[in-house]
């Protein structure tokens, strides 16, 4: 390869490989969370889920896919038509940006900005121009309530949510995500353990930054039929909804990077190998997961109902062990190929374990109320995250002037102080809702 | 690569600034306005200036031009697009505006050999942007930046106080 | 190789020029707020450029000083423009002809 | 606000005062929205998203009921009364049932009326958790519906085991019962009820203390004790001000005096105490269900009143506790096989007068929460 790509575009060839694996796999992840999505709301609401196309419903997204390709694309009579095509096609394209500086592993990353993190922050927060372009464009006064509505949410809780950002990132001392994650290795800590109240912030204000519930105001169905998508139909929406998505893996994505550790396996310096060999033992550990999936499986096929069920169950099953061996294989690949694989693997656990937070608080939780959401973004999020910003800041200097040398001594003062402060603010916060004294239009 | 990447971000920049003063609909001035200053925002990435390409985008782009939009959709009168969008005195100011223009380019005509400090500045640029501008801005400029702070203090102050409705 | 910093001069005197022009024409004043945010982008495509050539990043923090005034600007403007559009239900400069309301 | 405006145009002169009012707007919620629980209309007059006032425009459900009810004889009549409130069909057969028993001067024998007790307490409950799932629904939480449908669809076994249906069910009939209890019936209920309290408890830690539900629902939609009589306000409504009336205790009916249980009210009147007035209800529906399950005295099922009813000439009113609230029977016979005049009192349709005394003052989102706190079914309100 070295000699048939002249060396000037060779350092473009693996990013935009990537860039291409990104851009062409997203679309089939959203769909697949999508189906995750109806799943565990399923299982959470004691009923199934989709079974119908394909077994356990798994070619769902692809059903859906089509029949949101073939539908009738309606643009409504008195609409902006610039505008009403450009916005869900901006809102797709800054959430697929954002990929260009998440790094998938230590290998899997198109590009390694030095302000990769702001960059990311930046381009996510360009997104809000798709919701309120497409409520505007609309020409509806649903949409552009919507839109106004969304706006509104995200300028908030931005601001809360990369406050909640600095604290770890000053932990980091980089805004590089290898160097952070990289910082999360030397100090052999994940940042979620130091500062565990930045964490919450951050996921509660990413939750309000993808318009998901309880935050789901915007599109509050039995308030207001769909916020800014209202006249959206066919690809246009499902444009939306891919951008939505794809948003929710992007703010998964910077918080594993940022507080979960990133690729980093569990326990990352510990580092005992397997009988004298080069193997390291917790290196097994994705191996030993596979295997107890594929074992369920397995015990799983005959008792399901019907023939069909117990194929596919089986069939699952042995893709477990295939994906088994493969982790088991990586192990005698070449660094390179090993920290890929297995890097690749313990980032998308982790931003799949966000996610399904995600998930469990949209189905157990009501919606706010426009003035509460405001009212717990501004008064309580906003304080706290300041609070947190100047008491890790304080932490890490007094850390570094008093010899503090063991990273958890300062992590549980900064907690307990932290959670003083939020008990401050929760009592502050939660006098009687008064609807007097309240409301956006004001 | 550098060359082509300035000429694009410039031809950008310049064509929808031309448009956003032109057009009719304030919303599509409003976008026109924004593509030039991501266009802005490129040029800023191609001089290496990556943390101002960020701050760019995240206040310019991301934040007042966002309290614009909103601004113009609250105001948005269907009316106003009716009614003639130029002052009358817009050819005077177009031709005043014109000369400053000459004037300006004249200037930077007759100087533009003697400004060129091209080779020296390369060399002297570090690879750490970010921290060497808070460095910088943390050291040396302090004061200016407590400054912009009051400054930003009084703005919001002013605007809370101007925009409330009074009751 | 370099780009030339009159290159960079001749850009923004460019925008700079467009946004003088859409001050001094328009009627709507938040169009005339925006072409402000466009000459004051203009001054800072000079001065990061001086800076890159000059090497340092003074020129950069004179940007970040200048975003930040264009925050204040727009946040004040904006809310002026907001106040007198609820008394006077337009946004049009040559009808803003009183002091106080 | 009115002095702003005024100071305004003070400022300078040619500045043309603003109406009062401008601010003000019109916004139309139904007859097809998702949360009017049906085809209610409400016209809301707002100020930026305040409530100012509201109207319900009603009657996009009418079938003429009472009037169909002249044209038919009294048992033809009978399965009409289901389709009113049509998710709690049992019980308004029985105020019917128990209505025209009254003209007729007879009684349903012990053991039906043991049987019907049973039955209409079920129903309360199945009433109650389709209120309690689809008003959570429209407050965000997306769970305790299905868990509610889940609960509900025991109940609705038991009565398609017991009569075939499993909505309209029809299950009472002039005089007692049409139908012996199924082999299994005192299992199946007891079954049934034995779960239901842990099941009760599992909506209730998905709710009662989630600080967002109470946030959603406290202090939204109040009615004090005083505008609840005056509007005529029955039921868990009314409960949840403080009242402590219920027809089950103040005028017996059926089997309910040989039971005990008690009456829960709530002192504020606000949509949270509205949901534990409920909440507790079903779990005193529960223990009346258990007590009558243990002796369900045996007999016959149906009075001896003949196949043919020619009320003597009169009138009647009946009423009984239904699950929304005091559900009134009105029979005047002029001694002929059908009525001559029926009106019924149906409590949706009382109840929802107090929607405007609630909402005013209210936010657009709090509306939702409402409507589905007083629990109508827009079926009895448009009759």
């Amino acid at each position: 390869m070295n000699h048939v790509i002249p060396p000037s575009i060779q350092a473009y060839v693996l990013p935009v490989l990537y860039g291409v694996v990104v851009v062409a796999l997203l679309p089939l992840l959203a769909g697949y969370i999508v189906l995750l999505e109806r799943k565990v709301m399923a299982d959470m609401q004691a009923r199934l889920g989709p079974m119908r196309v394909g077994p356990h419903g798994l070619l769902q997204p692809i059903a859906d896919a089509l029949k949101l390709l073939i539908k009738e694309d309606i643009v409504p009579e008195k609409a902006d038509r610039f505008l009403f095509w450009c916005a869900p096609v901006l809102s797709v394209t800054m959430a697929l940006l954002a990929y260009a500086a998440i790094p998938f592993g230590p290998v899997f990353q198109i590009a390694d900005l030095n302000v990769g993190l702001l960059f990311i922050l930046a381009i996510s927060s360009l997104g809000i121009y798709g919701i309120v372009l497409g409520g505007w464009a609309s020409n509806s006064h649903y949409s552009l309530l919507g839109a106004l509505r969304s706006a509104a949410q995200l300028v908030s809780y931005e601001t809360a949510a990369g406050l909640a950002l600095v604290s770890g990132l000053m932990l980091a001392g980089s805004l590089s995500m290898k160097d952070i994650v990289q910082a999360q290795y030397d100090q052999g800590v994940w940042f979620v353990f130091v500062v565990p109240v930045g964490f919450f912030i951050y996921l509660v204000g990413s939750i309000a930054e993808t318009n998901r519930a309880p935050f789901d105001l915007p599109e509050a169905e039995s308030e207001l039929v769909a916020g800014y998508m209202t006249e959206y139909s066919g690809f246009r929406w499902a444009l939306y909804f891919l951008g939505e998505y794809a948003n929710m893996v992007v703010v998964a994505a910077i918080a594993t990077t940022l507080f979960l550790g990133g690729w980093l396996r569990p326990f990352a310096r510990y580092q005992d190998h397997l009988f004298g060999t080069s193997i390291e033992l917790l290196d097994l550990l994705p191996t030993i997961l596979f295997l107890a999936a594929a074992a369920y499986c397995f015990w799983l096929a005959p008792r399901q109902p019907v023939q069909i069920q117990k194929i596919v169950m089986a069939l699952v099953g042995g893709l477990c062990l295939v994906l088994a061996a493969g982790m088991t294989g990586a192990l005698f690949a070449p660094d390179a190929v090993r920290l890929g694989i297995h890097g690749a693997f313990w980032f998308l656990a982790k931003v799949f374990a966000y996610i399904y937070a995600f998930l469990w608080i949209r189905f157990t939780f009501p919606r706010y109320r426009f003035d509460q959401l405001m009212r717990l973004g501004w008064r309580f999020l906003i304080p706290l995250a300041l609070v947190n910003v100047i008491v890790v800041g304080t932490t890490i200097v007094l850390q570094q002037n008093w010899e503090w040398r063991h990273p958890m001594l300062s992590a549980i003062v900064t907690t307990a102080i932290m959670l003083g402060v939020a008990a401050f603010l929760a009592r502050e916060g939660s006098a009687p809702s008064e609807p007097a004294e309240v409301g956006e239009g004001n | 690569m550098n060359s082509l990447l300035f000429y694009f971000f410039s031809i950008l920049a310049i064509a929808s600034a031309i448009l956003m003063v032109t057009r009719r609909n304030i919303v599509h001035g409003a976008v026109f306005l924004i593509t030039t200053l991501l266009a802005t925002a490129g040029i800023f990435l191609q001089l290496q200036a990556e943390f101002l390409f960020v701050v760019q985008i995240i206040l310019y782009v991301g934040g007042i031009m966002v309290l614009f939009v909103f601004v113009i959709m609250l105001v948005n009168l269907d009316v106003s697009l009716h009614l003639v969008q130029f002052n009358r005195m817009k050819f005077v100011s177009t031709i005043l505006a014109v000369v400053l223009a000459g004037h300006l380019f004249a200037a930077f005509w007759i100087t533009r050999n003697s400004l060129n400090l091209g080779p020296r500045g390369e060399a002297m640029m570090q690879p750490r942007n970010t921290e060497s501008v808070g460095q910088a801005l943390f050291q040396n400029y302090m004061l200016p930046f407590e400054i912009a702070s009051i400054l930003l203090l009084v703005a919001m102050i002013g605007a809370v106080v101007m925009a409330k409705r009074k009751v | 190789m370099p780009i030339p910093i009159d290159r960079y001069l001749f850009l923004s005197l460019a925008l700079f020029s467009i946004g003088v022009v859409g001050v001094l024409t328009r009627r709507n004043v938040i169009v005339m707020l925006m072409s402000i945010e466009l000459i004051l982008n203009a001054v800072n495509i000079n001065l990061v450029a001086f800076s890159r050539y000059w090497g340092g990043v003074s020129g950069q923090i004179f940007a970040i000083f200048i975003i930040t005034d264009a925050a204040a600007e727009a946040a004040v403007g904006l809310g002026i423009i907001l106040a007198f559009f609820r008394n006077r239900e337009t946004v049009l400069a040559d009808e803003m002809d009183m002091m106080r309301w | 606000m009115s002095e702003s405006r005024i100071n305004a145009s003070n400022g300078s002169s040619n500045v043309t005062t603003t109406v009062l009012g401008a601010d003000e707007i019109i916004l139309n919620m139904g007859p097809q929205h998702p949360s009017t629980h049906g085809v209610l209309r409400v016209k809301l007059k707002l100020d930026g998203e305040r409530v100012v006032g509201s109207e319900c425009v009603i009657g996009y459900l009418h079938r003429g009921v009472e009037k169909i009810a002249e044209h038919r004889s009294y048992q033809q009549f009978a399965p009409y009364v289901d389709r009113m409130d049509y998710v709690a069909a049992v019980s308004n057969g029985l105020g019917y049932c128990e209505a025209v028993e009254k003209l007729l001067g007879t009684e349903a024998p012990p053991r039906a009326r043991v049987v019907r007790t049973i039955l209409t307490e079920l129903q309360r409950i199945a009433s109650h958790l389709l209120w309690l799932g689809p008003h959570a629904l429209d407050i965000g939480a997306l769970t305790p519906v299905f868990y509610c449908f889940r609960e509900r669809e025991e109940i609705l076994k038991i009565f398609e085991k017991y009569c075939g249906a499993r909505l309209t069910t029809h299950a009472f009939r002039i005089g007692g019962l049409q139908y012996e209890t199924y082999d299994g019936f005192e299992q199946d209920v007891k079954r049934f009820c034995e779960d239901f309290d842990k099941k009760v408890d599992e909506y209730e830690t998905l709710l009662t203390e989630n600080r967002i539900w109470v946030g959603r629902t406290k202090g939204v939609g109040i009615l004090s004790a005083q505008d609840a009589i005056a509007l005529g306000v029955t039921g868990p409504v009314l409960r949840a001000s403080g009242m402590k009336w219920d027809i089950r205790k103040a005028m017996p009916y059926a089997a309910y005096d040989q039971y005990e249980w008690e009456i829960p009210t709530r002192p504020t009147g606000d949509t949270y105490d509205r949901y534990l007035v409920r909440m507790e209800e079903m779990r005193q529906s529960r223990r009346i269900c258990l007590q009558a399950i243990e002796n369900i005295p045996s007999g016959p099922i149906m009075a001896r009143i003949g196949k043919v009813l020619k009320p003597p000439p009169g009138e009647v009113y009946h009423s009984i506790e239904a699950p929304k609230g005091e559900l009134g029977y009105y029979i005047v016979s002029d001694g002929t096989t059908q009525a001559y005049r029926t009106r019924v009192r149906p409590p949706s349709f009382i109840n929802l007068q107090a929607f405007d005394k609630m909402a005013r003052g209210a936010l657009v989102a709090d509306v939702v929460a409402i409507i589905g706190t007083i629990d109508i079914v827009l079926g009895e309100v448009d009759r």
